[in-house]
């Protein structure tokens, strides 16, 4: 299959054209080159994956792991060496193929949604620069190649977001995220040096003397990994840069910060499973914690959110909670027995980057519609915007849980892989999928139904997006009707054999229970134009919901590190003691040699008397010291 | 004892010049001076070991090449010399200016080659008495009488201790041929004074710290060419002198003498440069230079090696020629400004006079030690021989004397390059006018500069000094 | 002739050329012609090099050549290259080049200014091929010299002040060094000052720990070693555009290149006395450069900062002591020269047209002046380590390799200074963001233009670096390694 | 009471001198003053020459020929000296050693 390695240039080259030449090019040609070029990587990606799972099965009844591609590309030593490759195995298809088809969707959806800004082909040019950054990532053939393109994802991230770098919201936003990934990354890159160092090796499947050797610094390695991973796939406390990063075109945070780039803390775990679940299990565990504190919370803010963006952005960052709670509770790499969360955690990436993809394009048109992010710019848009409103609907039934929409089936894995780690995870993911079913119905009603601001819309009358818009949601709302109905375990499962899908009636009839009375609430409340309830809720507990609002003041602490603590207690005073200490301390050499000489001067009186006394009284000591010391 | 002679014929010519010449034909003397100095060297240039009068003279080869080179610096001081002497106020006084200067070359020449105590004093005597004429010279200037006082009172008061110091070796050994003393010397108390007294009065000639407090005074009050002679001259005879010897006679006292070196050098560096750092007046200025310099050439005395001889020999000659490329210009812009010395004076010469600034500036390199210019090569050659002594006698003192002044060597960086900033960087509105100096002036500056440039990276020199060295002092 | 003692020669050739022309036009002819020329010659060198590598050429040192100079103290002009110093060659070509016509405009006094820096660039090559510790340690001296004229005459601010804390702080480091070098040349028996052979000879341990400090803090001041940076902001802030990257690209990695070549390489037992404790100081001088650069508010202090923590991740990594760290560290140097050369060089720009450095007063600049902008953006970004820039390849080469130094000190520095890769992205995001994007408020500076046809040759040639190295480092970094290993061997024996 | 005199007794007188000669030229401030008080220097320098020839070397003549040829110099230096300072009197009518200090520092 070396004609993969298409898949990664073909973004590559369009990057550098669009790159070098953009400026120069029409808007037209340069979001065509764009587009084009990631249509021919989705069909690639689509053949791909349909060569791949058309392969034999090897004797243990795993798809075999293929390298096209792989060439040294900076060497450290015998062993370690940085490796540029192509890795085909299950989970990296079905990654490329999520990757193509949202990026695809994405590139066409931005023909509309973008036209006539200026910087066009420059925001082309990053679509291409991530693309490509993702799909290498997703490709990657050792950990340290995955952490090259992790890096270059989150420079095209940084770049994105920062797209309307006039913006002083959006610069501070890129800016946020960039450091914050990157203060995660450090913890992914000193975990790929210990990786590196006991396993001998960067690839992901060590020797297993090393493996026994190692002891406990492989869990160590795998969790130090795991920051890494946390902070891209923004959970908790890590997670403070997705919220702001919505500050990028709404078409990039469909891409990158909901459907792509945040899951790939997931699959980087994923892609560690073997070697987390015969070696670390704990770490895993821990995992699973973080992530379902993690889903609740966001779940929490959520609810309180007035921007449409935040709020798809806390249930981005909830959902990835779920699949990190359903990685995390795997105890074994059987899927009859505790490996179930593998699979079901890679179908529920699968599911939500189609359907918060497909969320976050309807929100895009919605913005494009009103000129604002804000609910109360909105309300009853659901005559004006009639695709829209269809679509969005299908992805929140989706995202809520409701068969037999794609999210029930892999929700549903989870929860049944939760119960089966324990009753207390499983009721808690349980609660936490009906609040996701009740702030997207808050969302949805609060878009689409509710009090209209009428003095707005008659200023400016809302209207459906032109078809390069609506056309990829409905593509992506196809997929996420059907997409339920994939047989996913027969492709990924965490053994790598074939496993056949079955649901868990009581966890299904359960969770569906929970949506449905979670949305009804979500009717009751805010369906209507007037809201009592939530008003009343909302002055009943003004505290409690203005923390919430307020994100529990993850932001403020975040100022507080880096304005109080980083700035002012750490660099304002190094830099102080730089230039008056250690500076000064050489000036007050220079001073005092200088002030040395001032001070000696009056010796030399100009008097032959004292003159002379020097000349005799030189000789006299220097005679003096002579004997004394010899 | 060729050289001697030859010199003493010039001096007897020049006089005999001098009484006949009219004073309004002053040049003929000039060249009348050149050509002469020019064949003195000339029929000297082959060094040979020479002795007479029954071993109270006797000059190595290393000595001879010595003279060669105070030769050759005295003809730089010349020539940079001629635009004072055409001068209406001193061209009367042109031959007089010749005769004393060949008579202290003449005192050198006999300093270098002594073998005896009696002889060494006469030729210090010769080469300072004239010399006190010489910075007293410009009569009417009382800084210049001022000088000369102060000159001649220390160096009379310094010639008595010194006299003092060998009338206590003649006592404890009875003979003052050097090498029946050296033989007799035992290093007792007694002699350990008369060692110090007599290094005191070479100090002097020197100027070490704390011998060295006429030195400021003398070289800004006398005539700028004095001045330059009195630096580099004078300076080296003393230097070789005092190193040839130490080596010789005081051999016995090495550890003595090295530890006096070791404490003087420190010394004279640093004071040297403690005071050089604060001067606004050039002349005075480049004396505490001097005196800093002086610090380093002991460095390659208290080696007491032949390594020691050839690099102080190749440490002068550099000196001679960066000091002098420094006096040619201090001499040249004083001449021409109407006596400016100042280093503000020098404030924007670059705009005016870009060569004068260029020769200064690569002088001052050199005298800094910074390459490729000669000086660093003698810098490093000297420190090489002080550090290879105290490896050799496994003695860290050596080191720590070293390190002090490689130290030493970023303060006068900093002074020198004071001055470098005053000529290219100090904004001034009025520069000193751009002027044309004359044909010797620019002949001897660029023979100083091609010194400045060459000698260092020609390693011919080096090397032959190294040779003739061991052959002079096969110990 | 040996093809190395050209790179003396050109500049020679130069400087005679300068000192003849006679008219402007005359003057940047010889420089573009000198500089290209060298800039073939690196290259040639370097093809050459890798393809004798290639073809089984043995021996330490590459076209060796040896002409006796002083032989009273066995000094020669000795030349010869391995793998490092092919680098830096490479590396001090392409900065002088750039270096030409980043001051193509400079005035007044043009050619003395070509002059001194031509002079400079002698002293650079004249070091990189020497492989006699003399003649070494003259070139050193001779590249640093010309810095206080071409500061002093040329540069900006306080610059007398800064021109010379420079100049005396780096002479004193070469006082530190000479008396080193004195050392290394007795203590090994006085029979040679040629590297190699030092290396092969034995130096008393108790002169190696006397030595050895003096000899690392002498080209760690270079190096921009904590406590003796102190130059370095205040020197770059200065210099004129040229100069600062002459300075920060290729001088301080003399710093580096001597460390390693001499004093790690002929004192090892001094190095395992004091290695730990310069390791402190390094891992001081990473991270506290950092954090010094997020404060400052002129752009080229900010460089200066970054410089000295990038630098100092430079003798970090020597101090490790492993092939890999050692290969990242002259990664790092190659990649820090070309990154921080095309930062100053853009700073350079910036200022010639705004006239401020203050961050303050800037911003917007991104609609103004898009080319120098993103240019400035690929700067940051090599700097901070993106992949796909040489920044990232040395970064990563350096804390791979020192991770292969097992014990649990050096590990525990290693990972401080991995704290760097962070408070760099802080330090250069910061000004991204302020000057560059956002909208412009000084009405003045919404007249300025972009960059002319010069500035664009300089700032794309050393784009054209820095990925070239980020893009395909397997070359560089098998030339690098290869010479590396004979050095690292050395000393762990 | 024995009256013969030892070389030791010369010395004295000579070291007496030479401390007085020393002592002189720092407390005089005429330099005339301090011209004499440096030939008393010079003079027991030279009587040292003469006392060390004839009782400890009395076989030979070099301790003299030195003390002659010192007196000499000395006497050539005192010349010299005399006539500066005369130019000093002349250029600044003064020829106390406080008065030429205009050179200093």
């Amino acid at each position: 299959m070396e004609y993969t390695i298409l898949i990664l240039l073909l973004p590559l080259l369009s990057f550098l054209v669009l790159g070098l030449a953009g400026m120069r090019m029409k808007h037209k040609l340069a979001g065509g080159i764009g587009t084009f070029s990631l249509a021919v990587v989705a069909l690639l990606s689509y053949l791909t994956a349909y060569n791949y799972f058309s392969l034999d099965r090897t004797a243990e009844g795993v798809y075999p792991t293929l390298q096209p591609w792989n060439f040294e590309w900076l060497p450290f030593t015998e062993s370690l060496h940085i490796d540029m490759g192509i890795l085909l195995d299950p989970i990296s298809v079905m990654m490329l193929v999520v990757i193509s088809t949202v990026s695809l969707m994405v590139h066409i959806y931005s023909f509309g949604y973008m036209k006539g800004e200026r910087g066009f082909q420059r925001y082309y040019a990053f679509l291409s620069l991530f693309s490509f950054s993702m799909l290498g990532l997703v490709l990657a053939t050792n950990i340290f190649q995955m952490y090259v393109f992790w890096e270059l994802v989150g420079v095209s991230s940084y770049l994105l977001i920062g797209f309307y770098y006039t913006k002083p919201e959006a610069i501070a936003a890129s800016k946020k995220a960039f450091i914050v990934t990157r203060f995660a990354d450090l913890g992914f890159l000193i975990g790929i040096l210990l990786y590196g160092y006991y396993m001998g090796t960067f690839t992901f499947t060590p020797e297993e003397t090393n493996l026994m050797g190692a002891g406990m610094i492989l869990p160590w390695a795998l969790g130090l990994m795991f920051i890494g991973g946390a902070g891209k796939s923004a959970m908790f406390p890590l997670h403070i840069w997705l919220p702001d990063a919505m500050e990028g075109p709404t078409p990039v945070s469909a891409l990158i910060h909901a459907a792509t780039m945040v899951v790939a803390g997931v699959y980087l775990v994923a892609r560690m499973f073997p070697l987390f679940i015969a070696y670390a299990p704990e770490t895993l565990h821990i995992v699973a914690y973080v992530g379902a504190f993690t889903a609740f919370y966001a779940a929490a803010v959520a609810c309180v959110q007035s921007d449409i963006k935040r709020v798809l952005a806390f249930s981005t960052i909830s959902q990835i909670g779920f699949m990190m709670v359903a990685l995390g509770v795997c105890t074994s790499a059987d899927p009859h027995h505790g490996g179930l969360g593998y699979m079901s955690s890679m179908f529920h990436l699968f599911t939500h980057a189609m359907f918060k993809a497909l969320l976050f394009l309807g929100a895009g048109c919605i913005i494009h519609a009103v000129h604002s992010n804000e609910m109360s710019a909105m309300g009853g848009l659901r005559k004006y915007m009639p695709i829209t409103h269809i679509t969005f609907l299908i992805a929140c039934l989706a995202i809520a849980g409701i068969p037999p929409f794609s999210g029930f089936f892999s929700k549903d894995e989870i929860l049944t892989a939760c119960f089966q780690f324990s009753p207390v995870m499983g009721w808690v993911m349980t609660v936490i999928a009906g609040m996701t079913a009740f702030y997207m119905f808050r969302l949805y009603y609060g878009i689409f139904w509710g009090k209209e601001n009428k003095e707005l819309h008659a200023a400016h009358t809302p209207h459906e997006s032109p078809l390069s818009m609506t056309f990829p949601l409905m593509v992506l709302a196809a997929i996420t009707v059907v997409g339920g109905f994939i047989p996913f375990g027969e492709f990924v499962s965490s053994d790598g054999q074939s496993y056949p899908i079955h649901l868990d009636k009581t966890v299904a009839i359960t969770s569906v229970i929970v949506a449905v009375v979670a949305i009804a609430l979500a009717t009751f409340m805010y369906a209507k134009e007037k809201q009592p309830v939530a008003d009343t809720l909302q002055h009943t507990f003004p505290k409690l919901w203005r923390a919430a609002y307020k994100r529990f003041y993850l932001d403020e602490i975040w100022l507080f590190i880096t304005k109080k603590i980083i700035f002012r207690c750490i660099s304002t005073p190094v830099a102080w003691f730089d230039r008056h200490v250690v500076d000064q301390f050489l000036n007050f050499m220079a001073w005092s040699t200088n002030a040395a000489g001032e001070e000696l001067q009056p010796v030399q009186s100009g008097k032959i008397q004292s003159y002379v006394m020097w000349f005799f009284g030189g000789v006299v000591v220097l005679t003096i010291l002579l004997l004394i010391l010899l | 004892m060729q050289q001697e002679v030859t010199l003493a014929l010039i001096i007897l010519l020049m006089l005999v010049a001098d009484l006949f010449v009219k004073e309004s034909n002053s040049k003929i003397l000039r060249v009348l001076a050149y050509v002469l100095l020019v064949v003195q060297i000339a029929v000297n240039i082959v060094p040979a070991e020479t002795s007479a009068f029954e071993g109270m003279y006797h000059s190595t080869q290393m000595a001879s090449v010595v003279k060669t080179i105070l030769s050759l610096g005295t003809l730089l001081v010349f020539m940079q010399a001629d635009k004072w002497l055409g001068r209406e106020d001193t061209s009367f006084k042109t031959g007089e200016f010749y005769i004393l200067t060949l008579s202290t070359l003449l005192g050198m020449f006999f300093m270098v080659s002594a073998g005896h105590f009696l002889l060494f004093y006469i030729g210090l005597e010769l080469a300072s008495i004239p010399m006190a004429c010489l910075v007293a010279f410009d009569k009417f200037r009382h800084h210049s009488a001022e000088a000369g006082v102060k000159y001649i009172l220390n160096a009379m008061f310094s010639s008595g201790i010194m006299l003092y110091g060998i009338s206590m070796v003649y006592g404890t050994c009875g003979t003052l041929y050097f090498a029946d003393a050296a033989a007799a010397l035992t290093g007792t108390p007694l002699q350990v004074l008369a060692m110090v007294f007599f290094f005191a009065g070479l100090g002097f000639k020197i100027s070490l710290v704390p011998f060295h407090m006429w030195t400021p005074d003398t070289y800004q009050g006398a005539p700028t060419t004095v001045t330059a002679y009195l630096s580099v001259i004078s300076k080296g005879a003393a230097a070789f002198a005092l190193m040839s010897i130490l080596m010789k006679v005081f051999g016995i006292m090495v550890e003595d003498w090295t530890l006096l070196l070791g404490i003087v050098i420190v010394l004279t560096i640093t004071v040297g440069n403690l005071f050089a750092i604060l001067q606004k007046d050039l002349k005075r200025f480049m004396a505490y230079s001097s005196i800093s310099q002086a610090g380093y050439i002991m460095l390659a005395v208290m080696a007491d090696s032949g390594q020691g001889v050839a690099s102080l020999v190749y440490y002068v000659v550099i000196y001679i020629v960066a000091n002098l490329a420094v006096f040619g210009v201090i001499s040249s812009i004083e001449q021409h400004s109407g006596g400016k010395v100042e280093r503000d004076d020098y404030n924007g010469l670059y705009k005016t006079n870009p060569r004068l600034t260029f020769v200064m500036t690569l002088a001052l390199f050199s005298l800094a030690g910074i390459p490729p210019f000669a000086g660093f090569f003698s810098k490093f050659f000297v420190f090489a021989s002080a550090f290879h002594t105290g490896f050799a006698l496994e003695q860290t003192g050596y080191w720590v004397v070293v390190f002090i002044a490689l130290v030493n060597t970023i303060i006068s960086l900093y002074y020198y390059l004071l001055i470098v900033k005053a000529m290219y960087i100090t904004p001034n509105d009025n520069p000193i006018p751009t002027f044309k100096s004359g044909v010797m002036e620019r002949a001897g500056l660029s023979i100083c500069l091609a010194g400045v440039v060459f000698i260092g990276l020609l390693s011919c020199v080096y090397q032959y000094l190294t040779d003739t060295a061991l052959l002079s002092w096969v110990s | 002739m040996n093809i190395l003692s050209l790179f003396v020669l050109i500049p020679l050739l130069m400087l005679l050329g300068l000192w003849i022309a006679r008219s402007l036009n005359q003057v940047k002819g010889v420089m573009v012609a000198g500089s290209s020329a060298l800039l073939v010659m690196a290259v040639y060198l370097t093809i050459s090099y890798i393809s004798l590598r290639s073809g089984g050429a043995e021996g330490e040192m590459l076209f060796v050549a040896e002409v006796p100079w002083f032989e009273p103290l066995n000094i020669k002009y000795s030349v010869g290259v391995d793998g490092i110093s092919v680098a830096m060659l490479l590396l001090s070509a392409i900065i002088v080049f750039t270096g030409t016509f980043a001051s193509w405009k400079l005035k007044p006094l043009t050619k003395e200014y070509f002059m001194w820096f031509t002079l400079l660039s002698t002293g650079v090559f004249g070091f990189f091929i020497s492989t006699d510790l003399f003649t070494m340690f003259m070139f050193y001296e001779v590249a640093l010299i010309p810095m206080y004229l071409l500061i002093g005459v040329w540069g900006s601010g306080k610059k007398e002040y800064s021109a010379m804390k420079l100049t005396l702080m780096l002479m004193g480091g070469s006082a530190f060094l000479l008396i080193g070098i004195l050392g290394i040349y007795y203590g090994s028996g006085a029979t040679t000052m040629n590297v190699v052979e030092l290396a092969q000879q034995h130096i008393p341990e108790w002169m190696q720990n006397i030595f050895f400090p003096l000899v690392f803090i002498g080209f760690g001041v270079l190096g921009a070693l904590f406590p003796f940076h102190t130059w370095s902001p205040d020197g770059h802030a200065s210099a004129p555009t040229a100069v600062s990257m002459l300075h920060a690209g290729v001088l301080m990695k003399l710093g580096g290149y001597g460390c390693f070549r001499v004093a790690m390489y002929l004192m090892p037992e001094g190095l395992s006395m004091w290695g730990d404790f310069f390791l402190v100081l390094t891992t001081i001088s990473v991270v506290y450069g950092a954090f010094s650069a997020i404060v400052q508010t002129d752009l080229k202090y900010i460089n200066a900062y970054s410089s000295v923590s990038h630098c100092g991740l430079v003798l970090f990594a020597l101090l490790m002591m492993t092939k890999v760290s050692s290969t990242g560290a002259i990664l790092q140097m190659l990649s820090h020269g070309l990154m921080t050369a095309l930062f100053f060089a853009l700073i350079g720009m910036i200022y010639g047209r705004t006239h401020t450095r203050d961050i303050r007063q800037l911003n917007g600049l991104m609609r103004i002046m898009p080319f120098l902008s993103v240019g400035y953006v690929i700067a940051g970004l090599a700097n901070l380590g993106l992949p796909g820039l040489s920044g990232f390849i040395a970064e990563m080469t350096i804390f791979t390799g020192s991770f292969q130094n097992p014990d649990t000190f050096h590990r525990v520095c290693t990972i401080v200074a991995a704290t760097s890769i962070v408070i760099t992205a802080v330090y250069i995001l910061r000004v991204v963001g302020k000057i560059l994007y956002g909208t412009c408020t000084n009405k003045e500076h919404l007249k300025l233009t972009d960059a002319t046809w010069d500035e664009r040759l300089a700032v794309i040639c050393l784009i054209f670096a820095v990925a070239g190295l980020g893009l395909a480092p397997f070359w560089v970094s098998d030339m690098i390694s290869g010479s590396v290993e004979p050095i690292i061997s050395h000393l762990i024996h | 009471m024995d009256l013969e005199i030892h070389v030791v007794h010369y010395l004295v007188v000579s070291t007496i001198m030479l401390i007085c000669g020393i002592f002189g030229f720092f407390t005089r401030k005429n330099m005339l003053a301090t011209l004499i008080s440096v030939e008393l220097v010079l003079n027991a320098t030279n009587i040292n020459f003469a006392v060390f020839n004839r009782y400890l070397f009395p076989g030979q003549l070099e301790g003299h020929f030195f003390a002659l040829f010192g007196i000499a110099i000395a006497a050539a230096e005192t010349a010299v000296a005399i006539a500066i300072i005369i130019n000093v009197y002349r250029n600044i009518k003064k020829i106390m050693t406080d008065d030429v200090t205009d050179l200093n520092g």
